[in-house]
């Protein structure tokens, strides 16, 4: 696989969100706003990415027995890093992502898929997978929160694009439900005529 | 002989039931509910009825024609009774806009994306009406006063339901009486002179409703029956538990949308369980729910979401309760 | 280092090592054992969960393959040789090679060689129509269309031919499980061995009628006159039931029989084009309606 | 009264899969049967109770007493990581039917945010004692095993029936359970 | 309240056009073909060889089991060949032509009307005469009666239950024969009564043949033991173990059979031809035939003999009607639809009814819109509509959890459904493949 | 992978040992480090929320903070502004269980003669689109309490018979919001001033 393939896969191919299906909840827990999805995405690919290198770097050191411990612990310290920074830089971000920091770690064990890919391959490869993935999670969060936000509060980012009120379910949790599985439903269409002709 | 045989499998014979025939009965059951809405509500019922039924008919020939690339469904009449009954859960001064977002809801989400007809899980018209009920709460719990806005649309005079009067009452610390004092007596809130979405008002058009719905057999008592005895005992039981903070019976079956409900919405075919006994179970549960939310919940009216949540146990209950079989209790043939 | 660092990393370290150390006396004192071949066998087997090794699913021929000293009994038809081989070499068994095979089906019925006698009516599927009786035309063996071979088989191998209005399979895809044997009611589906570059000679046409009554219901039924048996240089056909049959195992591909069947109910498929191309019933005009009547005469 | 409102919540009104997002993985992923349903929320309800119960005592006994409540999430994963584990290892042993019912779940809650989620929230409110963490447990998972059961019992009935194309799968599943999640809207209010 | 089955049931149109249109005879033939397989189970086998004189009654091919029955010759004459000619299961089966000449009865065969009432045999001569004659059931499933009357080992047989409810719509021979030969089927009944060593017999007959209610209830006082029941009409009334539940009110168990609870159930016709087998040694070679139509120009009730083409019996009312779509062997709900009109005429051809073209169509098929009238009509308490989307599905395990062998064909359930579903294709279907299972299981 | 350890237990143990070592050493050095930015973070937010409430001050109203008890047990926060040394308002930080969903957190500001000078959201879970029509930013309907006195305006949502306009169709809300004033009011009048 080239290089830029494991980098790419991650957007749709084989997007974690739209394809995989993996980390569902805070998909559909932060998505209350664009913002919220692109930082819960981000926060994400960072674990992500620096677990990556550091499992890839140690793997060799590990026994097979201890190993998915190690890796959480790994993780999970990543996560505390970032929970104590967002507390200290983006204290708003972090009071409206709530719960969904500290389950970060959960996310990135299926995500990171630490044990498939980066006990396997190099460390080059490892970064790569690790920022396409997380950045293919961040890109369908970011699409799911613009859509709920859209739709629901009449506002992208913040910025109103349209008067009155939108329809409110979007913004709850039946909205983030049902926007998802119809953004599953193009994805796979597109999924379809891009990779089987 | 110069055609030829046809060979089919047995039965050879048919009855004249067909798909249509059913859903043009349950419309026909609507008219008399939707008689006295005209004479209540006016203008505003006749606009959002239409707009409504054109739309969702719409919605669903465009979906089968260009979406799903199938024949188009709309004779059926399935569509047009979904349309129908969404006009008649919403109050009729409803801006047509919000009409449209519910029927293309019904019909797109609830509806078409399962298969359409007899796939669906959910009731699309109750579907549509939660959807707008949470989506927009104000503009869904502005009520047109009956009789006196009769020549308005938009902007009719508004006031409560008397669920939500009730409602607001306990909750501002009032008694049930201090509440009952100010609204209309129950005889004028059976033939339907009060607030209320279009076609819930009358209890007694509905009732001749269902009536018409037996005699064609169109529907067993089961689930109607079932649903409005539910509540009428446990809200009994309430009732005499604690008159001031609980309503009578009587009270909760002529009010909101429990008979058209009851009626017309938990009966729907393809969203209710396929067997007598399924259907009791299913009825119980809705008179339960309802009771519950009316009466402790955040919302002065229950019925919708309770159809909506026991529709997702029928499948459970098709699953595992079944008919009667034949010869099966009887093990050692005596 | 201030008393926060420090009791984090007792707690967290002695958190990790108690774990850890239960965890290992746990896993030491309540070991089960369970045969890690099974897991290799199942790896190596493709995953359709087809059936044609004759057992449930993948894993439960994995089990058996690895429960059973002799496999030569055991075959996956999907995986072929190799994954035999695979397994084999997994479990340090020994396997005999099996001559690859290919689903064909052995009915040429096209309708404009067999005239429609009733309209059937039901539902379109091959054994509710065989329930209801022979079909619609006046051949009782023949294909009825209705696709439930396609739709039995895993791999996309058979498709409906829209004009033929009969079952073709694309060889390729073929992996020889025999799903499409099993559910055609008619049993017109044979699996033959493979001959090289995917060529086959075999009689269309599984029609037990007599040859007049065959003949009558169909234009290129096989109607059992032993031309084709008398002309066989290698003895690889065989009468029987009113109808010729080709053992694809004798058969060398000569095409003799070809030529001579009157009814052109021989196929030959994959071949290049004869150079003298001999003229035969290929599409006749669609014939009288066959009626029994003169039964009664 | 107390234990009541917490468990009519918990099932009802806040819902952890319907209305707080948590364990939407399981959700998703075990709920093709009623059958598999009902194991996994039997998985679900040993697990989550018992490492609320352990998460509990060492928040209470050991990160707030030591002031070291930031390195709750690493910890508390690892509890429940090797919990699962050896909750998995001694079924295998000590009952096997028990083991065939549940065993094939157990992998699959370590990594379900209902699990650490609860332990969290159970954990962080500042009204909850040892007992009433431990019903918050349970009416979670039951909570949890509601949503799982009856939207199991829709998946098994969209199976039968003709979904189109594009929506069959996940996409109209997620519908499904969108609208669920609407009908569980009407409990709000209610504790 | 008139006694009827509890749950299910339809009411499909009566359309008895030719109740009283009394029996005709229909004249010999040039040719009859007579299939050697008109009963459930193996085959007879042809015992004539081409050239061989044969006489009418004479057997011609003898039982191939257990669960078989003889064949008799319905004609005199000679056998012109052994032929495979297409028969009511629409494929090709094994008949032997014979050319007619005269009518030439066997010498052992008491060709008078005279009634007899004494029974001089015993059980054992019963049951051997039977046998010989070939007798099986007339009410649709010919099934060899001798069979049904050697009650198992360890089960007793309490109650005799005779079948005149003919709730097949159009079909009016079994209604014709209880006016017509009324004596002879009381005196039939009693044989099976002596043959099954039962002291009370039932004759259960729907509300809509008043006449021959009253007519069997007069005539039943003179025998012993013998009850006329009126039954309310409901489709499928005359299913056994609808008829077993309305009469004497027991569940045949699921897989069972009438035995079981004491039950033995005759059609009316198999009760005259016993009586004929037994008091006058007339083997079954003959029976009564419905044939009728909306468009058919002289409805009739036809004494046919076996072996007989359909298109002669048509004839014999009229001629086949221009707008013909559809010919059934049977009644519209059970019947089998033709593929030929060459079909011989076989013992359980009750009927043949002609249906116009536009009543022969299905209509296109629509989704289950899960309406619940097919569960609330099937008499078996079944969901049709499960059945069919498992089988649609290819579930055929939960299938058979579903009790799809309990499902006796009746049709009801396609009869009401509104969305003109293929009901019982799929359910029979179902029913094959699960039989498949069945066996394989006892097999392994 | 030949360089791969064996799964003995003493491995086993020690790099269990070891990577949780170097875990715990790492984020406890990171603590460290966001420890000050974090209590400066909240420390901003209660100070932000403080000079929204009441008018400027010079002093430091947290470091001066003191408890207000109430009726069930509990007390709330009290921060004193002042100019010059004299008072000039206090927030105080007030809750309530009238909402719609679990408790809110508000900061309501008064003058010394108990005047409403402003209010601010600390920290809530009502329904976006509905209940968080309180928040400054989604609106201003809070601010119609503002400059208004209790002893001479009714603290009650105009359906209960009180002063206040209720948020259309959040009613649950509005309660709760003026329920949290009254409560500081309440509190404030019964000796809570600090001067
Ligand atoms: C294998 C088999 C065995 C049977 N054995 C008996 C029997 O021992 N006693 C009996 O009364 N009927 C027996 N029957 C007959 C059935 O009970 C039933 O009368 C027959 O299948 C025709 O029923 P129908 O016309 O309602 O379909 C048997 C049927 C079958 C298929
Ligand atoms: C749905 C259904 C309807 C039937 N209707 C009749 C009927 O009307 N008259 C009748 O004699 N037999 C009817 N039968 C056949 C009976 O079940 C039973 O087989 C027959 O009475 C047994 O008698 P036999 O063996 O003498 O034919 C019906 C069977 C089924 C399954
Ligand atoms: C999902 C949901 C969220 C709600 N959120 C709020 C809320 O945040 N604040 C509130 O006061 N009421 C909320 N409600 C309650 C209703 O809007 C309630 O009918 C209303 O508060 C009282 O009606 P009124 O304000 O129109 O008099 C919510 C209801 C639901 C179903
Ligand atoms: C008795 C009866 C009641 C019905 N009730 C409803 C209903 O409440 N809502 C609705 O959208 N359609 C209703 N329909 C129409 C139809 O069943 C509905 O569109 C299907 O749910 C769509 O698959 C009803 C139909 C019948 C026959
Ligand atoms: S064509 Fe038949 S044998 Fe070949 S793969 Fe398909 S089902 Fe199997
Ligand atoms: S080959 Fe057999 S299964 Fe396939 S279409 Fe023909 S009859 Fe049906
Ligand atoms: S399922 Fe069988 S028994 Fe039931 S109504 Fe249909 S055909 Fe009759
Ligand atoms: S009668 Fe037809 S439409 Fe109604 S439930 Fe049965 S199969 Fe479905
Ligand atoms: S369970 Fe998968 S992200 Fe929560």
């Amino acid at each position: 696989m080239s290089k830029l393939k494991i980098f790419t896969k991650g957007f749709l191919k084989e997007n974690p969100v739209f394809v995989l299906l993996l980390g569902m909840c805070p998909v559909l827990g932060v998505t209350t706003s664009a913002e919220n999805g692109l930082g819960m995405g981000l926060a994400t690919t960072f674990v992500l990415l620096m677990s990556n290198i550091v499992v890839s770097l140690i793997k060799s050191f590990i026994p097979d027995k201890v190993r998915i411990p190690s890796y959480i612990v790994i993780i999970a310290s990543f996560v505390t890093i970032v929970e104590l920074t967002m507390q200290a830089f983006l204290p708003e971000l972090f009071d409206s992502l709530g719960i969904f920091i500290p389950l970060i770690v959960v996310n990135c064990v299926i995500l990171g898929r630490a044990e498939a890919f980066a006990s396997k391959n190099s460390v080059l490869d490892s970064i790569l997978d690790g920022l396409g993935m997380g950045l293919g999670f961040a890109l369908a969060l970011t699409i799911l929160g613009a859509l709920r936000e859209i739709l629901g509060s009449g506002a992208i980012f913040g910025i109103n694009v349209y008067s009155g009120d939108g329809a409110l379910v979007f913004v709850l949790a039946p909205g983030a439900f049902i926007v998802l599985g119809y953004l599953i439903a193009l994805s796979n269409k597109l999924n379809k005529k891009l990779y089987n002709k | 002989m110069s055609k030829l045989l046809t060979v089919a499998l047995s039965p050879h014979e048919k009855n004249k039931d067909s798909v249509s025939r059913l859903m043009y009965d349950v419309v026909i059951a609507l008219i008399p509910a939707f008689g006295v809405s005209l004479f209540f509500y006016g203008i505003g019922a006749l606009i959002i009825t239409l707009t409504a039924v054109l739309s969702a008919v719409i919605f669903e020939y465009l979906i089968t024609r260009y979406m799903l690339k199938k024949p188009a469904t709309i004779m059926d009449g399935s569509a047009a009774l979904t349309g129908l009954l969404i006009a008649f859960n919403v109050p009729s001064n409803l801006n047509p806009g919000f009409v449209i977002l519910g029927s293309f809801v019904a019909i797109a989400i609830a509806k078409m994306s399962f298969g359409g007809l007899g796939n669906n899980i959910f009731n699309p018209a109750l579907v549509a009406r939660v959807f707008l009920l949470i989506s927009f709460p104000v503009q869904m719990t502005s009520w047109p006063v009956p009789i006196e806005s009769r020549m308005k649309y938009l902007d009719a005079i508004t006031g409560p339901t008397a669920l939500g009067q009730l409602k607001e009452g306990i909750m501002g610390g009032n008694t049930v009486s201090g509440v009952m004092e100010k609204l209309p007596s129950q005889m004028e809130m059976f033939l339907g002179q009060m607030s209320g979405s279009m076609g819930e008002v009358s209890g007694a058009a509905l009732l001749i409703g269902l009536l018409y719905m037996l005699i064609r057999r169109v529907i067993t008592w089961h689930i109607p029956i079932t649903t409005l005895a539910t509540v009428f005992v446990i809200q009994g039981i309430l009732w005499l538990v604690s008159p001031e903070r609980f309503a009578d019976p009587v009270f909760h079956l002529i009010t909101g949308g429990l008979m058209l409900g009851a009626i017309f919405m938990a009966t729907d075919y393809v969203t209710s369980p396929m067997n007598k006994m399924g259907m009791i179970y299913f009825a119980i549960g809705i008179g339960v729910i309802t009771v519950v939310i009316r009466n402790f919940g955040a919302y002065p009216e229950g019925i919708s979401f309770a159809i909506l949540i026991m529709n997702s146990v029928v499948p459970i209950f098709n699953r595992y309760i079944k008919p009667k079989r034949f010869g099966e209790l009887i093990k050692d043939g005596k | 280092m201030s008393d926060i660092v420090l009791y984090t990393i007792l707690t967290v370290t002695a958190v990790g090592v108690t774990a850890a150390t239960i965890l290992y006396f746990a896993a030491q004192k309540f070991k089960v054992y369970e045969d890690p071949r099974i897991d290799q066998v199942e790896e190596a087997l493709p995953a359709a969960n087809c059936g044609g090794c004759g057992y449930p699913g993948c894993r439960n021929f994995a089990e058996v393959c690895v429960n059973t000293d002799d496999l030569d009994s055991l075959f996956c038809p999907v995986g072929g040789n190799e994954t035999m081989a695979s397994v084999a070499s997994i479990l340090g068994k020994a396997v005999t090679e099996q001559a690859p095979k290919v689903a064909v089906i052995r009915c040429n019925g096209q309708p404009q060689f067999r005239a429609r006698t009733t309209e059937y009516n039901g539902a379109i599927n091959c054994t509710i129509e065989h329930m209801n009786g022979a079909g619609d035309t006046a051949c009782q063996y023949g294909c009825l269309g209705g696709g439930e071979c396609v739709d039995a088989c895993n791999f996309d191998a058979i498709h409906m031919n829209a004009e033929t209005l009969l079952p073709e399979v694309i060889d390729d895809l073929c992996t020889a499980c025999g799903a499409c044997v099993e559910a055609c009611p008619r049993d017109i589906i044979e699996l033959r061995t493979k001959a090289k570059k995917d060529r086959k000679i075999f009689v269309s046409c599984v029609s037990q009628d007599k040859g007049i009554t065959t003949k009558k219901a169909c234009d290129v039924g096989c109607i059992s006159c032993s031309k084709c048996f008398k002309v066989c240089p290698y003895d690889a056909i065989t009468m029987g039931n009113n109808i010729a049959f080709i053992d694809a195992d004798k058969c060398r591909l000569c095409r003799k029989c070809v030529v001579v069947c009157p009814t052109s109910s021989i196929l030959e498929i994959g071949f290049p084009p004869r150079r003298v191309k001999e003229e035969k019933v290929v599409a006749k005009e669609k014939p009288d309606n066959v009626d029994n009547k003169e039964k009664n005469a | 009264m107390e234990y009541f409102l917490i468990i009519i919540a918990a099932i009802f009104v806040n819902n952890i899969v319907l209305a707080k997002f948590l364990g939407v993985c399981p959700f998703l992923g075990v709920s093709s049967k009623i059958s598999t349903a009902v194991g996994m929320t039997g998985a679900v309800a040993f697990v989550m109770v018992l490492a609320t119960i352990v998460t509990y005592l060492l928040q209470k006994y050991v990160l707030e007493t030591l002031g070291i409540t930031y390195m709750q999430t690493i910890t508390f994963i690892l509890v429940i990581a090797s919990l699962v584990q050896l909750v998995e290892i001694m079924l295998k042993k000590v009952s096997p039917s028990l083991y065939q019912a549940l065993g094939i779940f157990l992998p699959l809650i370590t990594t379900n945010c209902a699990v650490l989620g609860v332990a969290i929230m159970a954990a962080m409110n500042k009204d909850f004692g040892l007992m009433e963490s431990t019903v918050f447990a349970f009416a979670n998972a039951v909570g949890f095993g509601i949503a799982i059961i009856l939207f199991s019992g829709m998946r098994e009935h969209l199976d039968l029936v003709k979904v189109p194309e594009g929506m069959k799968g996940v996409p109209i599943s997620l519908v499904v359970a969108g609208l669920l999640a609407l009908a569980f809207m009407g409990f709000a209010g209610i504790a | 309240m008139l006694k009827t089955f509890p749950k299910g049931g339809v009411h499909p149109p009566e359309n008895k056009i030719s109740a009283d249109k009394a029996i005709v005879e229909l004249p010999l033939p040039k040719k009859v073909f007579i299939p050697i397989s008109q009963h459930i189970g193996a085959p007879a086998k042809i015992i004539v060889k081409r050239g061989d004189i044969v006489k009418v009654g004479q057997i011609i091919a003898s039982a191939g089991g257990y669960v078989s029955a003889n064949i008799h010759s319905s004609v005199s004459g000679k056998v012109a060949k052994l032929d495979k000619i297409f028969d009511t299961s629409g494929y090709r089966k094994d008949v032997v032509v014979i050319d007619v000449n005269g009518d030439e009865w066997l010498e052992s065969i008491d060709k008078t009307t005279t009634l007899i009432k004494d029974i001089s045999v015993d059980s054992e001569e019963i049951l051997k005469k039977i046998t010989e004659c070939g007798i099986v059931g007339l009410g649709g499933a010919t099934f060899p009666t001798h069979v049904k009357l050697k009650v198992p080992p360890k089960k007793i047989a309490t109650t005799l239950i005779i079948n005149g409810v003919e709730c097949e719509p159009y079909l009016t021979s079994d209604h014709r024969l209880m006016m017509e030969k009324s004596e002879e089927l009381m005196v039939g009944t009693q044989i099976l009564m002596k043959a099954l060593a039962v002291d009370i017999a039932y004759i259960g007959i729907e509300n809509n043949k008043l006449d021959a209610i009253q007519k069997l209830s007069e005539l039943a006082t003179q025998y012993k033991g013998i009850e006329v029941v009126p039954l309310k009409v409901k489709y499928p009334q005359g299913g056994e173990k609808q008829l077993i539940k309305a009469i004497i009110n027991r569940e045949v168990p699921s897989g069972g059979l009438p035995i079981d609870v004491g039950a033995v159930v005759h059609n009316v016709g198999t009760t005259v031809a016993v009586y004929e087998a037994v008091q006058k040694n007339k083997p079954l070679f003959e029976r009564i035939v419905t044939v009728t139509g909306k468009s058919v120009k002289e409805p009739q009730n036809l004494l046919v003999r076996i072996g007989i083409p359909v298109i002669q019996l048509i004839e014999a009312a009229g001629g086949l009607p221009e707008d013909t779509g559809k010919v059934i062997s049977g009644g519209p709900m059970m019947g089998k639809a033709l593929n030929s009109l060459d079909v011989p005429m076989a013992k359980g051809t009750s009927g043949i009814l002609i249906m116009p073209e536009d009543e022969s169509k299905r209509k296109d098929d629509k989704p289950c819109i899960r309406c619940t009238k097919c569960v609330s009509v099937c008499p078996m308490g079944l969901e049709p509509f499960l059945l069919m989307t498992l089988g649609e599905n290819q579930l055929w395990e939960r299938n058979e959890d579903e009790r799809i062998m309990d499902c006796i064909e009746c049709g009801s359930c396609v009869f009401v459904c509104p969305s003109d579903r293929a009901l019982l294709d799929y359910i029979r279907l179902g029913k094959n493949k699960v039989g498949q299972l069945i066996r394989e299981r006892k097999v392994n | 992978m030949a360089s791969k350890k064996e799964s003995t237990f003493i491995n086993m143990v020690l790099t269990l040992f070891i990577v949780t070592a170097v875990a715990a050493t790492t984020l406890g050095y990171i603590y460290e480090l966001t420890k000050g930015p974090i209590e400066a973070a909240k420390r901003k937010k209660t100070l932000k929320a403080i000079a929204n409430v009441t008018p400027a001050f010079d002093n430091i109203p947290s470091d001066e903070i003191y408890m207000l008890a109430i009726e069930n047990d509990d007390s709330l926060v009290c921060y004193p502004s002042r100019k010059d040394g004299k008072l000039v308002g206090t927030a105080i930080s007030t809750y309530t269980d009238a909402g719609f969903t679990e408790r809110f957190y508000i900061m309501v500001g008064f003058a010394p003669d108990g005047t409403i000078i402003n209010t601010a959201i600390l920290s809530h879970k009502e329904t976006p689109g509905l209940g968080d029509k309180m928040e400054k930013k989604k609106g201003n309907w809070s601010n119609q309490v503002n400059g208004k006195n209790p002893a001479k305006y009714k603290l009650k949502v105009k359906k209960d018979g009180g002063d206040v306009d209720g948020i259309t169709a959040a009613t649950f809300t509005s309660r709760g919001f003026v329920d949290a004033i009254d409560l500081a009011y309440k509190a404030y009048m019964k000796g809570g001033k600090h001067e």
